[in-house]
């Protein structure tokens, strides 16, 4: 209904987009059933949903990654088919897709130009690729270094190389999947600049996001996406945040975690003059002084790459330094035998890792293989010498169900759930072990609402049973809804700890940047 | 070791090298492109067969070239259509092609010249003939410069010249050009292409037919200029050796060069025990002599090369849907 | 795809298919295809004569292929097999010349020891190199398998050969150390095995290890921590899974199972040791574990269908003017069909089930794996 | 034996031997190649037990697997070549390739113009280093001062088919002055003989008559009458009398070919020298050290 009030509403203007029943099936998935969209020429179309809802694959096709089973589109009017994303760019569409397309050891430039180059020589292409490059960079404030290695990049810079890539072959239709999954709110604050920029050059943008706050503040129309059909399509002045959650979802979710203030007992993680040279020599630890106390969570702030990952890898085991770690007055193994995730676990230390698919996961194992990951020589899932897998698969069976994983089917394999379900096995794996210490990272990145809401709580929980909680994530949103205090780091230091309480994302943002007043009082 | 042995060393390494460095050369733009290729020696070895059959049959080295080129071609066809359009195992095709070669080739052979898997001797316009460049002949009294010359440089066959000259080729291919960026680029990522625009499935297989064409020039040289002729098995591993030198070097043009040219180095000494004995001063047992190259491969791999990372995309068939 | 459809169907299509290419290669070659088969078959499975053969080769093909299979697990491709299992035989050698043994069932477990001594250590070696060096194992292990030829070659020749012998192989191993044929073993329970054909208790040794196999690689903890190794470094480092550890652990079993090869050719039916012994059963043994998709049960069955190969070859070597080589080709395309080609034969399939499924149900939809959270 | 029955020299000299044997009776005879050992008494088994008599085995390999069938046929004959079985139905011949290896030897010694003269060896087993050991005790015996290299193709039976290899190490002998080089390599040789012919030095060839492959470049060939062997046994057919033949110089088993292609490269004098020496051979006043008989060779250490 609403997408018939809409039609009668810019009935004038041929739409820059027009997508009739669009259907596609994975094998027996059926991801995309018969969506209609369409989407103004100059404006910014959001499209939300759960993980899985579809958005990405329909987006492909429009895109010409995959191709559509059935359905019909129209560029700016005109029936078009994209067999290949050749034809889409062909047609101006470009896309920023959620995993970047980009080649890993391959500079800027020559990612820029891959498929674009004019001429069978690379040396003319490049030359032309790298002025162009220079007048986008300040049309657009997108300042890239053109010789730099995609590898060498953070993942800030590598979706501006993605966006730059669209821009480089002109396109007009610029789709956005899930941007800011990876962004600082700095880095996505620019971000939402840019497409202001683009749209009011009459560009026509989809984003794709998880975040409903982005959807307020930068769409003009948003469509709801839910098991593979197109539920609603609104004005975005005419809705609300909640609405659209509940929309999306089917129930009302709440959209702020409410927790009791933390009762902080004794210091369970004490870290002191802690140093991690990686080995390209970098020093990524500059000497961090840290304390976690049971029952309180700490939420360490900062821009992706200054010393967090580190930071768990080596409280995790698998990263080696130098300094002193005490768990509950036990001095941690930095270096020798003692340093990984085995004696790590024996520590009571729990670790949710950033990256669930590279680290929390083996992808192509089973669910039930995933619960017994890193605690597979657990006493209790052995008979004999061999591994008792009938006591794994019953407590991955509890374990799903508590934590409400969909499908609750402990032999599928890791890769056929999506993100926000292999984030909710994971995160059962290592809380219900009740562990002293829960190192986490990333709890919710490219996780929809409904499943951030579900694991916000057992955060929380965790920690109202007394445990103590080192929750590390570039979402200050994030960190500022869940930690009882904040530390951000800034080029492996720490820049200073502030209480939650008294302390805002404007502080934060700027001692992420490296600035900190001279007299900020250190708290804990 | 005199001046005139190392000359002769060398010479009879450059011999050694070209077919490993041919061969080499193929496997780098096949695996460059994300297709593993454990075939190089079935290749190269239905090559052997086929050009010395058909220069045997038709009197004309030049025809018995082409013919090994289309084998080794139709092979790496075969193979394409298993790791590419099929997305089979590019492992199991390799050690498919190599087992197919060596028997079609003997059991053809047999059929047409009922010689035991074995083509008649070619003779005169039937191989290819070690080529003098100009003024070898001059210079050849000049000290130093004149053996060098003469003996080292001029008097190898054509193919020998192409395969050295296929290295810079293949560098200015791979790093200065649109081809050889795309190339590199799918078998790192082969997404990114593909979201590009460009098509993956067309790059791989002009890759593996690249890769078939240089099999097949290595494949003629071991036949029609190396020997007289084709003897069942003649290959005799070296496609395995190539595909050492390949992760030797890096899956790098120039480096390959230097690690054909180091397992050529290798066989020449091999065939020198006195100079080796001259070298280390004691004298290495015959069966122990035979191991000594393959020994100081892995000493030399340990010690000073490390780890080799293959390209990303690497042995994985490119799949959107499953 | 139902499961049987995968198991059953798609491997029997292949073959088939691979039988008819090879059917046109005898024609091409001028000989009568359907005559061959026949000759093949009952050459290979008509006689416990045969039977006795293909399971002896068979026997081989399964050491050499678990030791592939297991090292694919931890993503290593041991391409050393063939080099190991020479060590073996020399390990058995060693064993069965040098310590008197009072009976054979004693002599079996030691020569197996040492065979898988022997093996061991000549894989521990590119091990040691990949898991601290970085070394590309695919290369060192090659490297070690003309090693290996070498040194057998050197020791049979210089040492262990019989004085004024012209044969370089080690003399007759003693009496009390010749394994019971399975015409033996058969004896007692009435079934009258041929007594000519080498197949040997080595062939339960060989299928006590697929079994041995597949409960360590499904049921226990290093099991689990090789395939989770296999399928992501990073992610087993996470899990506290040590790199070196589980390379050096794998490999070693690896090449443990290639060197207890040689109970079988060498302490089974030559009763001696000498050149060549192995005659590429190691890379036969890639072609199986690849074929038997590194899963004990399938290089079980691959061994067998090798087994068979070899055997139905040498009947047709021995009876028609048939080039030995052909068999070789067969070989070739049975590989090929089953392990590489094999979507060819999958991906129709699973359009007409699927639709077979369409058609059955169609409404309502399955929904997407995962709903809503 | 597992070299390939066309190696152009041992084994396809048994099959020329059968061949002649079955054109002249009009006879049939059954014959198969070994791809793998445990075939060996296999093969044995079945043709005995299809009623073959008598049959044939060239290889010392078989040795072995002859032992264990020869008592399980006691009807059937056997022969079996270049080995020992003693058994009541087995003959078994044994040629001295050391005496023929040594008059090639001669020649060579003769032919050279640089004193330094070369052997090749195919795989490295002890067969071959009597072949080697004979020839450098020619090459000596005729002229003393004169330097024999020998080099082994390698360690593996791929060294029987390596020609490539064959002819680097040919080359590698030249450019250490070899104007003389007898290959003993199976299909190796062939690398040998061409590129000695390539690179105008002669070759020597081995087993059957090679002289024709490339007509004056190679001063002679090692006959080892395999062929007349096979033939032998076939003619004298089942009840053959059994026991150790040795086929040497004496009985004409082994010696040098000459024919129309190296008539012209191989001097009279030359000849009358050879002769001498293969007389004295034979009537057993001149003795070639055999290095089977100690595993050692007084002129050559490998
Ligand atoms: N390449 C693929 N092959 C098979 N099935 C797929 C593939 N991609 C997606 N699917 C299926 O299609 C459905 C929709 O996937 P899609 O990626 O579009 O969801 P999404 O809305 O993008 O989820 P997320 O919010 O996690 O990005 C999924 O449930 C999945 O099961
Ligand atoms: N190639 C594929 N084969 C099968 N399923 C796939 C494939 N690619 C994606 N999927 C499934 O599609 C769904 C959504 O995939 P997608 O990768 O878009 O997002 P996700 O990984 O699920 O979640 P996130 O947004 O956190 O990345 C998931 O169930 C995922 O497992
Ligand atoms: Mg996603
Ligand atoms: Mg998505």
């Amino acid at each position: 209904m609403n997408d018939k009030t809409d039609m009668e509403r810019q009935a004038t203007a041929a739409p820059a987009i027009e997508l009739k029943g669009i259907s596609k099936a994975f094998g027996p998935v059926q991801a995309n059933k018969d969506i209609s969209i369409r989407v103004m020429p100059g404006t910014i179309h959001g499209i939300i949903g759960e993980n899985g809802a579809g958005k990405s694959t329909l987006m492909s096709i429009l895109y010409g990654f995959y191709k559509a089973d059935k359905g019909e589109i129209f560029i700016s009017g005109e029936k078009t088919d994209i067999p290949d994303s050749q034809a889409a760019i062909a047609a101006g569409i470009g896309m920023v897709f959620q995993h970047f397309k980009l080649v890993e050891n391959f500079t800027v430039l020559e990612n820029i130009i891959l498929g674009a180059e004019d001429g069978r020589l690379l040396k003319p292409s490049l030359a032309k690729a790298r002025k162009s490059l220079l007048k986008l960079a300040d049309d657009y404030g997108l300042k890239v270094d053109p010789d730099a290695l995609i590898q060498d990049i953070g993942v800030g810079m590598q979706q501006r190389v993605e966006i730059l890539k669209a821009l480089y072959r002109q396109a007009d239709i610029l789709i956005l999947d899930e941007p800011t999954g990876v962004l600082t709110p700095a880095e996505a604050d620019q971000l939402f600049r840019i497409l202001g920029r683009l749209r009011s050059e009459g560009k026509t943008i989809i984003l794709i996001t998880h975040k409903l706050r982005e959807i307020m503040d930068i769409t003009d129309t948003v469509s709801v996406m839910r098991r593979g059909e197109m539920t609603a399509t609104v004005k975005t002045t005419e809705t609300s945040p909640a609405e659209l959650a509940e929309l999306m979802v089917g129930r009302k979710v709440l959209l702020r975690v409410d927790k009791a203030p933390a009762q902080p007992r004794d210091v369970v993680l004490d870290i002191h003059g802690l140093r991690v040279v990686d080995e390209k020599g970098v020093e990524r630890l500059r000497g961090i002084d840290l304390q976690v106390r049971a029952g309180e969570i700490l939420g360490v702030a900062g821009v992706a790459g200054n010393g967090q990952s580190e930071l768990l890898e080596v409280l995790g085991g698998y990263q080696t330094g130098t300094g002193s770690v005490q768990v509950k007055g036990q001095a941690l193994d930095l270096t020798g035998k003692q340093s990984d995730g085995q004696s790590r676990r024996n520590h009571g230390i729990a670790h949710v890792p950033e990256d669930r698919q590279r680290e929390g996961l083996i992808m192509d194992y089973h669910a039930w293989e995933n619960t017994a990951f890193g605690y597979h020589k657990d006493p209790s899932y052995r008979s004999g010498i061999l591994m008792n897998n009938a006591a794994i698969k019953a407590d991955t069976v509890e374990k799903m169900e508590r934590f409400d994983v969909r499908p609750p089917n402990p032999k599928l394999a890791a890769k056929n759930f999506s993100g926000g379900n292999q984030q909710k096995i994971v995160l059962a794996r290592e809380i219900e072990r009740n562990p002293d210490l829960l190192l986490i990272g990333q709890p919710t990145r490219g996780v929809d609402i409904g499943a951030i809401e579900f694991i916000h709580q057992q955060i929380v929980a965790l920690r109202d049973q007394g445990k103590a909680i080192l929750l590390v994530s570039v979402e200050l949103e994030e960190i500022l809804a869940l930690s009882d205090r904040v530390a951000v780091m800034f080029d492996g230091q720490i820049m200073g700890v502030r209480d939650a309480a008294d302390t805002d994302e404007k502080e934060l943002g700027l001692m992420m940047a490296g600035i900190t007043d001279a007299d900020a009082k250190i708290g804990g | 070791m005199d001046y005139m042995t190392l000359i002769q060393l060398l010479d009879s390494t450059v011999r050694l090298a070209t077919p490993l460095l041919l061969a080499c050369l193929a496997g780098l733009f096949s695996e460059r492109a994300g297709i593993f290729d454990i075939g190089l020696d079935g290749k190269m070895l239905a090559a052997a067969f086929f050009s010395a059959a058909i220069a045997a049959l038709y009197g004309n080295v030049w025809l018995g070239l082409l013919a090994g080129i289309a084998a080794s071609l139709a092979l790496s066809l075969l193979h394409g259509l298993a790791s590419i359009t099929f997305r089979g195992n590019q492992l199991i095709s390799g050690v498919a092609i190599n087992f197919l070669a060596a028997g079609l080739t003997v059991l053809i052979a047999q059929d047409w010249f009922q010689q035991g898997g074995r083509t008649p001797s070619l003779i005169g316009g039937a191989r290819f003939n070690p080529i003098t460049l100009p003024f070898a002949d001059a210079v050849e009294p000049v000290p130093f410069i004149g053996p060098l010359y003469a003996e080292l440089i001029s008097g190898h066959s054509i193919l020998v010249y192409a395969a050295f000259a296929a290295v810079p080729l293949t560098w200015w291919l791979l790093y200065r050009t649109r081809f050889g960026l795309r190339l590199r680029a799918v078998g790192e990522n082969p997404a990114a292409v593909d979201t590009a625009g460009v098509s993956v499935i067309g790059l791989r297989y002009a890759a593996v037919c690249i890769c078939g064409v240089l099999c097949g020039i290595a494949g003629a040289y071991l036949s029609t200029a190396l020997q007289a002729g084709f003897i069942k098995d003649m290959s005799a591993g070296r496609g395995y050796i190539a595909l050492a030198a390949l992760i030797f070097a890096k899956w790098r043009p120039w480096y390959a060069l230097w690690a054909t040219l180091l397992f050529g180095l290798f066989g020449a000494l091999e065939t020198r025990p006195d100079v080796i004995e001259a070298l280390i001063g004691v004298k290495v047992q015959g069966q122990l002599l035979g191991a000594l190259p393959y020994v100081m491969t892995v000493i030399i791999l340990a010690g000073f090369v490390g780890k080799a990372i293959p390209p990303r995309a690497g042995g994985e068939p490119y799949v959107k849907e499953r | 795809m139902p499961k049987w459809a995968e198991v059953v169907l798609v491997p029997l299509i292949s073959l088939i298919l691979a039988a008819i290419l090879s059917a046109l290669v005898i024609l091409g070659i001028g000989e009568d295809p359907v005559a061959a088969v026949k000759l093949m078959v009952t050459g290979a499975l008509g006689s416990t004569y045969g039977w006795g053969y293909t399971l002896y080769y068979a026997t081989n093909f399964m050491f050499t292929g678990l030791c592939v299979a297991i090292a694919f697990h931890a993503r290593l491709f041991n391409i050393g097999g063939e080099g190991q299992a020479m060590l073996g035989g020399l390990g058995v050698a060693l064993a069965c010349l040098y310590i008197p043994w009072p009976h054979w069932s004693l002599a079996l477990i030691g020569a197996t020891t040492m065979a898988a001594l022997f093996g061991a250590a000549w894989a521990a070696i590119p091990a040691f190199l990949q898991a601290k060096r970085g070394s590309h194992i695919v290369i060192t292990t090659i490297m070690f398998n003309f090693i290996a030829a070498a040194v057998l070659n050197y020791i049979l020749v210089n040492m262990l050969r019989p004085k004024g012998s012209m044969d370089p192989a080690t003399a007759r191993f003693p009496d009390a150390t010749n394994l019971p044929t399975l015409h033996d073993l058969l004896a007692p329970i009435g079934i009258n095995f041929s007594k000519a054909a080498p197949a040997n208790i080595s062939l339960l040794v060989a299928i006590a290890a697929c079994f041995f196999l597949w409960v360590l690689i499904w049921r226990t903890r290093l099991g689990y921590e090789i395939r989770a190794y296999g399928h992501s470094e990073s992610a087993a480092k996470y899990a506290g899974i040590s790199p070196v550890k589980i390379t050096m652990i794998t490999m070693i079993i690896s090449g443990g199972l290639a060197g207890m090869m040689a109970i079988n050719n060498v302490m089974g039916e030559s009763e001696r040791l000498v050149l060549n012994a192995t005659e590429g059963a190691g890379f036969i043994g890639i072609a199986v574990a690849l074929m038997g998709r590194s899963h004990p049960l399938g290089v079980f069955l691959a061994a067998i269908l090798f087994g068979f190969l070899y055997q139905g070859g040498a009947e047709l070597a021995l009876w028609t003017s048939i080039p030995r080589e052909l068999i070789v080709v067969i070989q070739a395309l049975v590989i090929l069909f089953t392990g590489a080609l094999d979507n060819m034969v999958r991906m129709p399939l699973e359009k007409i089930f699927l639709s077979i499924r369409n058609a059955r149900a169609p409404k309502p939809e399955r929904k997407p794996v995962e709903p809503a959270e | 034996d597992l070299g390939g029955k066309f190696d152009k020299s041992f084994n396809e000299a048994a099959f020329a031997g059968a061949q002649r044997w079955a054109e002249e009776t009009g006879e049939t005879f059954r014959e198969i190649e070994l791809q793998s050992e445990a075939q060996r008494e296999q093969a044995l088994r079945r043709f005995a037990e299809a009623g073959s008599n008598p049959i044939v085995m060239t290889g010392f390999a078989f040795g072995d697997a002859l032992g264990q069938v020869a008592g399980d046929y006691p009807e059937t004959d056997f022969v079996i070549i270049d080995m020992v079985v003693d058994a009541p139905n087995v003959r078994s011949v044994v040629f001295n390739e050391h005496e023929g290896s040594y008059l090639v030897g001669m020649m060579a010694a003769m032919a050279s113009e640089s004193n330094t003269v070369g052997f090749i060896g195919g795989m490295d087993i002890p067969l071959i280093r009597k072949f080697a050991c004979g020839y450098a005790q020619g090459v000596l015996a005729a002229n003393p001062d004169a330097t024999v290299i020998s080099n082994m193709t390698g360690t593996t039976p791929a060294a029987w088919n390596d020609p490539v290899k064959g002819s680097e190490l040919t080359k590698a002998q030249i450019s250490q002055g070899a104007d003389v080089v007898y290959a003993a390599a199976g299909g190796t040789g062939v690398g040998v003989l061409q590129t000695a012919a390539d690179e105008g030095i002669l070759s020597i060839g081995v087993d059957s008559n090679q002289n024709y492959m490339h007509p004056g470049k190679v001063l002679t060939s090692m006959l080892k009458r395999v062929d007349n062997a096979v033939y032998q046994a076939m003619t004298d057919g089942p009840g053959m009398e059994k026991g150790f033949n040795v086929m040497g110089i004496a009985n004409g088993g082994v010696g040098y070919a000459m024919d129309e292609y190296n008539k012209d490269i191989v001097s009279a004098d030359m000849q009358a020298v050879v002769d001498e020496a293969s007389a004295q051979i034979a009537d057993g006043t001149l003795m070639v050290h055999d290095y089977m008989s100690d595993d050692t060779c007084p002129v050559l250490d490998f």
